[in-house]
């Protein structure tokens, strides 16, 4: 039982931290939220050098086999500079799925590509009819002579319009009718008849809608072998949600650290904003809920390979819980910002932006809470 | 006590919707529902106000000499409720609302001659320069200066938080013309046309993403002293009795009801996956309409205390800090409510004049910005905070 | 449209504040919480001189006709001095079912004598396993040749202790079997096999279980022909949870009043606890939320003869929102008082108990905000 | 980073659950769970102090020169977690972990020869003076005054909120010997026999119901000199290595998990009408879970840092602030859980020896009065508002 950092997590921090400092600062901020692409090529270049994008990915795939606090330590710095490179869809998801669903021959096709950074994913897999529930999927595989027909509409797709291939999910329907089981589908962004509509994502980077109609794939288009791939994609959401959590503590921390320095300076009525005791002991809520973050998002991080129940009820309270901080801390930040916190005169709102953003991704509190006490229950309801 | 309406409350009421059903174009509608700031554009909200003009109902709350509708505090209610329940524009509040009641009360018979019928019909289109950079809820600490300069001030400083400063021809602002042993003394209230050179204005982008404030530079800005309000160096009383002609006319709660109802509406769609049947949404929904139901309340219990000529009290605080509060809470609640879709962001303006389809929707364009602008609720006109520190001292003493 | 109160409620108002203000102080309560009845007969006959037992009943039945808004008048007196008579179980829950269900005999019978303070009634509905739903009823009535027999066990009958006759609900069983109706049985705290165990009510007063075991019951003990009687039962808890919001309305003002006054005058660190700023916002909210309670009990009481959706809302609303305002005005004034608000030396805490036990009554905020929103949608789930 | 025992862990593990399943009586578990209060009576608590004492864990935190197990901080927490899990009864706290690290610390050799053995044992039981009335969180303003006479003090005033007066034979106390210049001069750190005359005690019932705190008098109480620990006047310095201490050895979360557990069950039992199918309940037992999970890591992450010699930071306080608090949500879940039964009083102590049958369920007999006495969490040790006035001042710099 060690919380400790080891040297090389240290290592990993300091580096991590020393890039964002270095890479991101507002002005590179506005020009990405400009940008059709929403981030740049070449920091994600970087980032296949520095090793991150080969984090977790297996040794045998090109990859240095990281862990999940791993992931987290360059989540938290990324949070701090709200970096906008599509870690989470090609990292985190993408990579995760591969590697989990995938045959011999994909892995090997794709993850060493993703570690040197020439290939981008994505997964599709939210419809809007579903809300937040994984498996109400209505987008549909029909099993053909020559391979796969897709149909339907997925929303919300992190990340979709830079990515080369799409993993989608659908229910396969073969010879026999619908199969009750959910594949996963490897779809090249090229592929015709495939409408991606993308947008400015809240907070920085950029999302997208796509349509599927009678996309046609080839058989081999399908990631592994057909098992119903939903506990595949709960845990590969939750890992997502763990990593999310971190960058979530590191945009909370900068919110707190930029908002404590402006009570200590602006003044009302003759004296720093900081001299009322209702703002400092604001100040303290946030400091302590910051702190709290931090605890509950490295614990989701520590169970992200545990047996499902136990994942997915620490991810789900760890996303639950951030979710509330992230909102009080951001919207406190505003507040205690004055007026100036809601203009884009200062950078307090792109902070607050990528939490509301947070909450949101994959659920909000509620929603967790909810699955959280629905996975914990030791008796079923009558 | 009775919560009903009476015969002639009844029939007033059938003609405020008649009028209504009359007068408001779907456009209109569809402009003011798609607008995430607290302001109608002017070209749909001086439409309105040319309506209301034109039926002698375009200042509400003004004397009858000056062309109010001389209503008792129940029409007005009933008006107001009407209003927002069929999602009419909003007017230019800084004419008739603000600068129109202090030109009432301390202007003089050639200002009052000018000003208010252009008011009144929609040809004046005011901003407020009272915010200084520097000077947010302490306003007393302002810095703009007015140097007399034979008939003329010469005003140099800035103004911010100027809502539709770059719509609007004229302003009203208080400046400081001298230094009193009070920060409060010296202090004038200014009418300023915005055509008058060395005026400059910068946009302000909110969170939302509208243009909506703004910076106003004044450089050597030349203005009649003829367009002082009043006496030199009393600018702060009639901002104060400003302050107090709105208190007790607060009705916020029926505009609250509507912005509910229509994410209520959406949580109940399939556009959002029934959010009505996820956890917490609906009680959260019954949650803030229960607050409304309060507040409600409570403003019909000034309005009754008001219409027997009893004083309310301090209540205009509790008003303005649940009034926005629950704004927040209602705003908030869309976000949740239409989940996935809250990631994306529209960027172009106006809303009701997008000329490419959106992500989402279009019931869902303003959730967003209304959550992200709405932030500025518990900010402006007194933060949170300082109402808490009034309530705490007027109700309380202490 | 009118709120203001007509000068007949302003004297009630008066006359039940001067009562209360007399009547009740700190050696009244504590001789009542050791009392094996909980309330004062003496006081109990005053009440009928006041005529304030006689307020609701209608005039043919020797009342006087009052609405919902006298009662709040006089509850929202009696919440200030933690009046413990049986005021709810026999007037507004009591004499009300008679009213609306019982025959005329029935209603010459026993309201007259409500009135005049002779009769004491109590409502035995709540079960153990149906927690709030006041559709669960497992006490079962079977029609006999003689009359009816009841057998079933009833828990948290507010005063049924003291009550003449106890008003029962139970499931009507007849020859046909299960009615799927509700009646109500008035049944005579003399009855045997009757077993009425007692306890102290949190707050102040006293409650009991009852345990019927074969009750045999005369024909006529039949409130009414036998419609079913679940739309009464939530008509009257509806009234009483009206009543109820404007007694904690009461209780919080004396909370507000007592804790601002206390910490004006407690010193610590050599400046009165109220020259914090944390302090004086926290009395603030308290203020706003007992003015919130004020507003929304007034609106229950207004609403109590509206049609049942707009009625049932409107009580549920009130108590969801006045049992959550009463439990922060309660948990702050017990905190304000620091060590001393957790001991019986101060009042403070019987206040608060009796807050507590409000919140309680009839279900919590949760379970009445539920209720509202089941009964506001619009449309019917999937 | 590993949140899993290692080998020798999991062994220490091992060796204290066969410990308790030895040692733990099911009627001491019963008068455990049944104890609505803080502490367990002596004759519960002293039961087991005698037993861990048989065994050499009388004093966990103890150096192992007077008696201590020189356990890691990892052992201690799992020793503490499984006790907790196992529901075993609160020892005399005030002697083991209060007065006991002070001897060793500035104690006398006689008094460390004397006192710590009849701690061990369980021979002493002991009640802490600091608090009086008027002096709340401003300890430093104590004004029990202790006046030399020859090798005696004289004490004359009196103390409040004395845990368990009415059980010890011995109080630790902070009294007045003379007035410095700063209040928190001139306090010394006293030793009193309990059965000296001039002490009487005068019970205060908790609004749950419970005699747990008194009050204390002291009246013309001669104490020998020899009863003081350290030099006199330097009183105010030993409390507060008693606080510094107590810093980060903060164990909490296993308890709390055992209190949320046993309202969980009620809450799936159909003793509450199945509470947990209830709005709400479902979720909120879910986020005191989460609360007490992310304690639970802010404390093993003070135990790693602790472990590798490093200072944990301020951390003590976000620590005292987040167990209260999610210990009063776990007891007003508890009210919430049990419903119509909430409202049923027993009046009668200690509940585990009750001679009639109660209103309600066993298993709800400690809920409220729990929950009432539980509001002192927030209160006692510093107030909530004092936690956050430090963490704003050593956390933030403000």
């Amino acid at each position: 039982m060690d919380l400790n950092l080891t040297d090389e997590q240290r290592l990993l921090r300091e580096s991590a931290e020393r890039f964002v400092a270095e890479s991101y600062d507002a002005d590179h901020r506005r020009k990405m939220a400009n940008d059709p692409l929403g981030f740049s090529p070449t920091v994600w270049k970087q980032f296949a050098e520095l090793g991150w994008l080969a984090l977790p990915i297996a040794e045998e795939f090109g990859g240095l086999g990281g862990s999940a606090v791993e992931i987290g330590i360059l989540m938290e710095a990324f949070g701090r500079g709200l970096v906008s490179e599509p870690y989470i869809a090609t990292v985190v998801l993408g990579a995760a799925l591969v590697e989990r669903c995938g045959s011999t021959a994909q892995k090997q096709a794709i993850l060493p590509k993703i570690a040197e950074g020439s290939v981008k994913l994505a997964l599709a897999h939210s419809e809007r009819a579903a809300r937040f529930d994984l498996a109400k999927v209505a987008t549909i595989a029909n099993k053909t002579a020559q391979g796969w027909r897709l149909s339907g509409s997925k929303i919300a797709v992190l990340d979709g319009h830079a990515a080369d291939e799409i993993i989608v999910s659908a229910h396969i329907r073969d010879q026999r009718g619908a199969s009750g089981r959910i594949g996963l589908f490897l779809v090249s962004a090229q592929t015709p008849s495939l409408v991606i509509s993308d947008y400015v994502r809240l907070g920085g980077g950029r999302s997208c809608n796509i349509e599927l109609s009678d996309v046609f794939l080839p058989e081999a288009a399908l990631l592994g072998d057909g098992h119903d791939a939903l506990p595949a994609i709960e845990w590969a959401i939750d890992r997502a949600m763990a990593a999310l959590g971190a960058e979530a503590v590191g945009i909370m921390q900068v919110l707190l650290d930029t908002t404590l320095e402006y009570t200590k300076i602006r003044k009302q009525f003759g004296r720093p904003l900081s001299a009322n005791q209702v703002i400092r002991h604001r100040l303290a809520d946030m400091a302590v809920q910051v702190d709290e973050a931090r605890s509950i998002a490295l614990r989701a991080a520590l169970k992200v390979d545990a047996e499902p129940v136990q994942r997915a009820r620490a991810a789900s309270g760890a996303k639950a819980k951030i979710g509330r901080s992230a909102r009080f801390v951001g919207e406190q930040s505003i507040q205690l910002h004055g007026g100036m916190g809601v203009t884009e005169e200062l950078e307090v709102g792109a902070y607050f932006k990528r939490l509301v953003a947070f909450d949101t991704l994959f659920g909000g509190s509620a929603h967790h809470y909810d699955r959280h006490a629905r996975l914990g229950r030791t008796t079923v309801p009558a | 006590m009775d919560l009903s309406f009476n015969a002639e409350e009844r029939a007033f009421q059938d003609e405020v919707r008649g009028f209504i059903a009359k007068n408001l174009t779907e456009e209109m509608k569809r402009a003011t529902a798609l607008t995430p700031s607290v302001f109608s554009d002017p070209d749909v909200g001086m439409a309105w106000q040319r309506a209301l003009h034109a039926r002698g109902w375009g200042a509400p709350g003004w004397p009858v000499e000056h062309g109010g509708p001389d209503w008792t505090p129940a029409q007005r209610w009933i008006f107001e409720t009407e209003s927002a329940r069929a999602g009419v524009p909003n007017v230019n509040v800084m004419g008739v609302k603000m600068v129109g009641p202090v030109i009432i009360g301390f202007g003089s018979p050639e200002q009052k001659n000018f000003y208010l019928p252009r008011i009144l019909s929609g040809e004046d289109y005011w901003c407020q320069g009272y915010s200084e950079p520097g000077s947010g809820s302490d306003l007393s600490s302002l810095k703009t200066r007015a140097v007399r300069e034979g008939d003329d001030y010469i005003i140099n400083g800035t103004k911010i938080w100027t809502t539709h400063a770059h719509h609007a021809n004229r302003m009203f602002a208080l400046v400081r013309t001298s230094d009193g042993p009070r920060q409060q003394d010296g202090i004038s209230f200014i009418l300023i046309d915005m055509k008058t050179p060395g005026i400059t204005t910068r946009p302000i982008l909110t969170i939302g993403g509208d243009h909506e404030v703004n910076q106003v530079f004044f450089d050597d800005v030349r203005v009649p002293v003829a367009n002082r309000v009043g006496e030199e160096g009393k600018g702060w009383t009639y901002g104060k009795y400003l302050l107090e002609f709105e208190r007790g006319s607060g009705i916020a709660s029926a505009k609250l009801r509507e912005g509910l109802k229509a994410i209520a509406e959406l949580a109940e769609s399939d556009l959002t996956g029934r959010a009505i049947d996820s956890p917490d949404i609906a009680t959260r929904i019954s949650e803030v309409e229960v607050d409304i139901d309060a507040l409600e309340m409570t403003e019909l219990r000034v309005l009754s205390a008001l219409q027997t000529g009893q004083n309310p009290g301090a209540v205009s605080s509790i008003l303005k800090l649940r009034n926005s509060e629950i704004r927040q809470a209602v705003t908030r609640l869309g976000v949740d409510v239409i989940g996935h879709d809250a990631l994306a962001v529209e960027p172009m303006r106006p809303l009701y004049q997008l000329n490419h389809e959106p992500a989402v929707p279009e019931e869902m364009l303003t959730v967003v910005p209304e959550y992200l602008n709405g932030r500025a609720y518990t900010i402006f006109g007194g933060t949170s905070e300082i109402q808490r520190d009034i309530i705490a001292k007027m109700m309380l003493g202490i």
